[in-house]
């Protein structure tokens, strides 16, 4: 067993035995961690493999969040419904954006995401007769597959956390398998994989679909967790946190968004005990970041190895 | 006899206002191992570029097996067996020399998405297929003790052998073979030379580009291009004969 | 609606042009020196502003000074990103999207920095030429916004000029485009990046300063303008400084419009999905110049 | 965490210093929680409501706290966003034992909050207005602020008794949207006739060409809706001489300040003058300014509500409240310094047309304005 696999089972187990130790709040924290490893998952997935940027994926976790509230609360659908259709609709909206933006790359490429992003943000606030705008909408029965209710934060934790291992393991076959090399392939010489006959437009279109509807399922499960949903929740702001998980873990390697994710929901909540000055450190945190560890946490063993050995 | 392997007719093409290539045509029969020289600036790396779709021409037409490609994407040529190397290796540096020889397979293996996720059993076969035939292709060109390496931190002469591997693991029925000589040892060159002819008696044809006139003896007919027309075709040793080819590379 | 409506609207289309045009310019000269797409352009002027507004009211200082400090204040502070960020960075051949994130982050941390140590106001400056305004055929104008549009074309005329016949300039743009070739020519490049950040900076600074009479000036409007200096910025080319003051037309006057003659909630999706058309039908902007990679 | 509870030891510290009676010492406090917007796009209101929460639990512990015990707020900040107020709800329920929660700042946030605190029967003293469907079964979630329903019928009953009939409105996609919502359906009963209805996004810092349509329009008046002076300036820059009628929201010391020369002829329905404050709002507007040494608006008052009416509750229950108990105690009239309150109507708030206060802005200087809402 390679020393990844290892550290892989040691968390799946880690993350099993923490509700029993946690304090609830923790637990509170560590569902929400869990939203954020899924949807950040689908950023990394782009960044780490293809090298986009995707300042998006708050628009599509609300496409999700959105299509269970509305679906659940307002046309009577089961829950599980209401996900499925989020996730579809996110697919198919991604496909729409995906076939030209894609074309682009580089700086051009995110700034189209962010563009995207904020009219994303904008059609949610318009569309009151949808989103409830600025009330939103309240009232989303919990989640139940097949007459089980995930009713409890325990029953969510292990559903979401759950979800979440299931995906990253389908995320990690993918990366290592024949299309994961291609992607790769694409970061390092593009000119080279068209030669090889990939079509690179049309495996960017497939990854930033699969990131869209990972988006749209972790909005549709933190829409049924927090049983409402606003436009506050699906901000510019809340991308750039989406962004920022496999940029601080280092988006090469597929589970670095489980350390990303803890990394945005924990360290904020400890930087607040600064007072107010919390979210100016967290800025500095994430500058010194970027600016000092280009491979990111997941990166810094192997970084400090080296100055060691060195 | 059946048609050339790959047809160039009338190409031109202008970088802003400068010709590049003006009405060049030449036609590569199927099978053997073709040349193109020429000096530096004399349009090779353009042509190269032409034939294998990275650039599409102001005018002329391209034909693989006589089929017109004209239009055909850099994929879409690749599938049709049309297979290219660089001038400047392009291997894909933070991957394994491994996993860069199976990249070559890409276009013979089918798992998609869906199946490279849930790990079907089909795609483990194929996996598993890729991976012995990786192991194999690195073999023959003596990389099997650099599998693990990242390709990225081998030497330039490596890194060419990669790129080959990679072409060959592709299955061309055309390989082009830009500058494959640059930065190479003397040993080395020859043992490109010889896994040249190698390839070429498997049945693929190749042309190749280059400034080595000790490689390009290996090819039965070159064509001399010089500021963007052809000037002479021929053996290697006819061209080197030929006035017109003295005068351009002496006399220029 | 009436012609006078239209006219009124296509006068304040104007005056915000000019705003998203500074910020573009400022966007434009550090691409065009660093190949650098900054996020946080509009903190720049979040930064020049607020230091104007606190020169003037908190310590008591005349105009002049104020709108001095507050383009040191911008100007400092792209240095500094230069020297502790960019540089470290650079030295290590940083990608692109790592770049995006750096000025994102600096975005996020300039705006929780202005929140934390100047407060949660949001502050007006008194206008050049006074407060009031002056009627242009039937409609009103801000006297402020006509010097906030001479102030920008001068600008724009002397970095046109610095570009082209100051050496400094020459060589900051030499260094951006290769920077072997002007390492070997005697060019630090590494200071040239240095300029070319303090520049942005100042020229962001500026922009707050003139922007502040119109829009009150407060710690979350960093993105906001960024993201319509960016709009901007790609009509123009991206390192363009004059096609910046073109797109900030185009976006600005489009939006006017889009109030009149469309929904007004509908303005930014209208800048917006202009911009996202050309950078995938033009991207090379309006102005056609090859300035920027990728794409 | 450290960090928190060393500042929670010094603000303790604070109050043991200042409390004046022995006994308020010996005894356990009785730890509240708050949750508010103090960074963020709603850090203007939650800095405001947190000064007046602290100003209330100072002045109640140097009274004497609550039957000797006195008083600990834990502050958490919720960075003006419903996720992070979740987990901040979950540390203050079951990590800090709170008996009940002053706050959130924000309709998305309470609403997250409220599922959980109903659930566990600990009162909710959110600064906003009722808002959607599912809140109306929150019998334990109190609102501070007026329902929007109530702020419309304030403003329309303004520009009615003061002889405007055509109405222009200028409003934005957050806030504002949320009051014209209602606001559109009420033209008929007041007699109002709306000429223009212009929105502008939240985020944006100009709104000319809206304020151009307005105008155009020729109304008597214009309605502002909104959180931010934009569309007050914009308004003015295209000459518009009417009067402008606004909501509380943005009746505050900054916005006017944002205003700049816009800060004239404008009309507000409001709560809190403190240059002419009410009767029942005097010795808030003192011990604010004494703390302070500036003058409140409305959410100081608020915040400084919500502590007090939770004070009174438990003068009643006592410190050890049952399950439930609190909130039922709280469930009835209070009169505070934002107005008369009474938790136990529909709304949970109990607001009514009567606790506005007019007030007229000239120069950038509140006036109380003689008019009174019927």
């Amino acid at each position: 067993m390679s020393r990844l696999s290892l550290w892989i089972v040691l968390s799946v187990l880690a993350i099993c035995a923490l509700p029993f130790v946690l304090e609830r709040h923790s637990t509170e924290l560590m569902i929400f961690a869990a939203f954020y490893a899924i949807a950040g998952l689908g950023v990394g997935l782009l960044l780490g493999q293809c090298g986009i940027v995707n300042l998006a994926q708050a628009f599509f976790y609300g496409i999700g969040a959105y299509a269970s509230a509305y679906g659940t609360v307002v046309l009577g659908w089961t829950p599980a419904l209401g996900m499925l259709v989020g996730v579809g609709v996110a697919g198919l909206i991604a496909l729409a954006i995906g076939w030209p933006i894609l074309k682009l790359t580089g700086f051009f490429l995110a700034l189209a995401t962010l563009g995207i992003g904020i009219i994303g943000t904008i059609l949610f606030f318009e569309w009151d007769w949808l989103t409830g705008g600025t009330l939103g909408i309240g009232g989303l029965p919990p989640l139940s597959i097949a007459g089980f209710a995930f009713d409890t934060p325990d029953r969510f934790y292990f559903l979401a956390w759950g979800v979440a291992l299931g995906l990253l393991w389908l995320a990690h076959n993918l990366t290592n398998g024949r299309p994961g090399l291609a992607m790769r392939a694409v970061r390092d010489a593009a000119p080279a994989v068209e030669g090889l006959g990939v079509d690179i437009h049309g495996l960017r279109i497939k990854v930033f679909v699969i990131c869209a509807m990972l988006g749209a399922l972790a909005g549709s499960l933190f829409a049924h967790y927090v049983s409402y949903v606003s436009v506050e929740s699906f901000t510019v702001q809340r991308s750039i946190v989406f962004l920022l998980i496999p940029v601080i873990a280092g988006p090469r390697v597929v589970w670095g968004v489980v350390p990303g994710a803890l990394f945005v929901t924990l360290v904020p909540e400890w930087l607040t005990g600064f007072g107010d000055i919390h979210q100016m450190l967290f800025g500095l945190v994430l500058v010194v970041v970027v600016t000092l560890l280009p491979e990111g946490l997941t990166g810094l063993p192997a970084r400090l190895g080296r100055r060691v050995t060195r | 006899m059946s048609a050339p392997i790959l047809e160039l007719n009338s190409v031109a093409h202008a970088f802003g206002g400068l010709n590049v290539l003006r009405d060049v045509s030449f036609a590569v029969p199927r099978g053997g191992i073709a040349g193109l020289i020429g000096p530096n600036g004399s349009g090779k790396t353009t042509l190269f570029n032409i034939a294998s779709g990275y650039l599409v021409p102001n005018a002329g037409e391209i034909r693989l097996e006589g089929r017109a490609i004209t239009r055909d994407s850099v994929p879409a040529r690749s599938r049709a067996g049309l297979i290219r190397t660089f001038q400047t290796p392009k291997i894909f540096g933070h991957m394994t020399v491994a996993e860069n020889v199976a990249m070559g397979l890409y276009m013979k293996t089918r798992s998609g998405f869906a199946a490279t996720m849930f790990r079907g059993p089909a795609e483990r076969r194929e996996y598993r297929r890729i991976e012995a035939e990786a192991e194999a292709m690195m073999d023959r060109f003596g990389l099997l003790p650099l599998s693990k390496t990242r390709a990225g931190e081998l030497p330039a002469g490596q890194q060419r052998l990669v790129e080959i591997a990679r072409a060959r693991m592709a299955g061309p029925k055309l390989l082009l073979l830009d500058e494959p000589s640059s930065g190479l040892s003397h040993d080395e060159v020859q043992r490109l030379r010889r896994w040249i002819e190698e390839l070429a008696a498997e049945g693929i044809t190749i042309l190749l580009v280059s400034h080595d006139m000790g490689l390009m003896n290996v090819c039965q007919r070159v064509h001399a291009l010089y500021f963007g027309k052809i000037i002479a075709i021929g053996t290697m040793a006819d061209i080197q004969a030929d006035p017109a080819v003295r005068d351009a590379y002496l006399g220029g | 609606m009436t012609m006078t409506l239209v006219w009124q609207s296509l006068l304040a289309g104007l005056a915000n042009s000019f705003i998203y045009a500074m910020v573009g310019i400022g966007i434009a000269v550090i691409y065009k020196g660093t190949r650098i797409v900054n996020a946080m352009q509009g903190d720049f002027a979040v930064i020049g502003g607020m230091t104007a507004v606190f020169a003037l009211s908190s310590w008591g200082l005349p105009y002049p000074v104020g709108f001095a400090l507050g383009i040191l204040a911008g100007t400092a502070t792209g240095w500094l990103i230069d020297r502790f960020c960019v540089r470290p960075m650079m030295r290590r051949n940083a990608e692109e999207d790592a770049f995006l994130l750096l000025t994102i982050g600096l975005a996020f941390t300039i705006g929780a920095a202005v929140l934390y140590f100047a407060g949660r106001d949001a502050h007006l400056l008194p206008g050049l030429g006074g407060s009031g305004s002056v009627q242009i055929f039937g409609a009103f104008m801000p006297v402020h916004a006509i010097w906030l549009i001479v102030i920008s074309l001068a600008v724009v005329f002397g970095l046109w000029a610095f570009y082209r016949w100051s050496i400094i300039g020459l060589s900051m743009i030499a260094a951006s485009i290769s920077a072997d070739g002007a390492e070997t020519n005697g060019i630090d490049v590494s200071r040239m990046r240095g300029y070319t950040f303090a520049l942005g900076g100042a020229i962001g600074a500026l922009a707050g300063i003139l922007v502040t009479p119109l829009i009150a000036v407060s710690y979350q409007m960093g993105l906001g303008i960024t993201l319509k200096g960016f709009a901007a910025a790609i009509l123009g080319g991206l390192a363009n400084p004059l096609g910046a003051v073109i797109g900030g037309l185009v976006i600005g006057v489009s939006e006017a419009m889009a109030v009149v003659g469309l929904s007004s909630g509908y303005k930014d999706v209208v800048a917006l999905g202009i911009m996202l058309i050309m950078m995938v039908l033009m991207p090379n902007g309006l102005l056609g110049h090859a300035g920027r990679k990728g794409g | 965490m450290r960090i928190s509870r060393y500042f929670r030891a010094a603000t303790a510290a604070l109050a043991l210093l200042s409390a004046g009676p022995l006994s308020a010492q010996e005894k356990e406090s009785i730890r509240l929680g708050a949750i508010l917007s103090t960074t963020g796009g709603l850090a203007s209101l939650g800095l405001a409501e947190r000064d007046g929460v602290l100003l209330a639990q100072k002045v109640l512990n140097a009274r004497g706290g609550i039957k000797g015990h006195s008083i600990e707020i834990v502050v958490e900040d919720d960075s003006s966003n419903p996720d992070a107020a979740m987990s901040k709800i979950n540390t203050l329920i079951h990590s800090e034992n709170v008996k009940a929660v002053i706050g959130p700042t924000g309709i998305a946030q309470t609403v997250a909050v409220g599922a959980l605190t109903q659930r566990e029967e600990i009162p909710l003293l959110a600064f906003t207005g009722m808002g959607p469907a599912v809140e109306a079964s929150r019998t334990c979630v109190l609102h501070l602020t007026p329902a929007q329903g109530l702020n419309a019928r304030a403003l329309l009953s303004y520009v009615r008794d003061n002889g405007g009939k055509t109405v222009g409105v200028l409003h934005d996609s957050g806030y504002g949207q949320v009051i014209w919502g209602v606001m559109k359906d009420l033209g008929e009963e007041f007699g109002v006739t709306f000429t223009a209805v212009e929105k502008f996004e939240l985020s944006a810092a100009d709104a000319t060409a809206q304020a151009a349509k307005v105008k155009a329009s020729e109304p008597d008046m214009v309605i502002v809706l909104s959180s931010n002076a934009t569309g007050f300036r914009n308004l003015r820059q295209v000459g518009l001489t009417q009067p402008i009628v606004s909501v509380h929201g943005t009746a505050l010391y900054d916005v006017v300040r944002a205003m700049g020369d816009a800060s004239d002829n404008v009309v507000y329905a409001e709560f809190l003058i403190a240059e002419d404050p009410l009767p029942n709002q005097t010795e808030f507007v003192a011990e604010f300014q004494k703390e302070y040494g500036r003058l409140p608006k409305h959410f100081e008052a608020a915040g400084w509500d919500a502590v007090m009416a939770v004070a009174a509750a438990l003068e009643k229950t006592g410190p050890e409240p049952a399950g439930g108990a609190l909130c039922e105690a709280l469930r009835g009239p209070y009169p505070g310094a934002f107005g008369k309150y009474d938790f136990s109507a529909p709304d949970m708030g109990g607001l009514t047309l009567e606790a506005f206060s007019y007030s007229l802005l000239t120069k950038g200087a509140f006036s109380r304005l003689p008019y009174h809402a019927k």
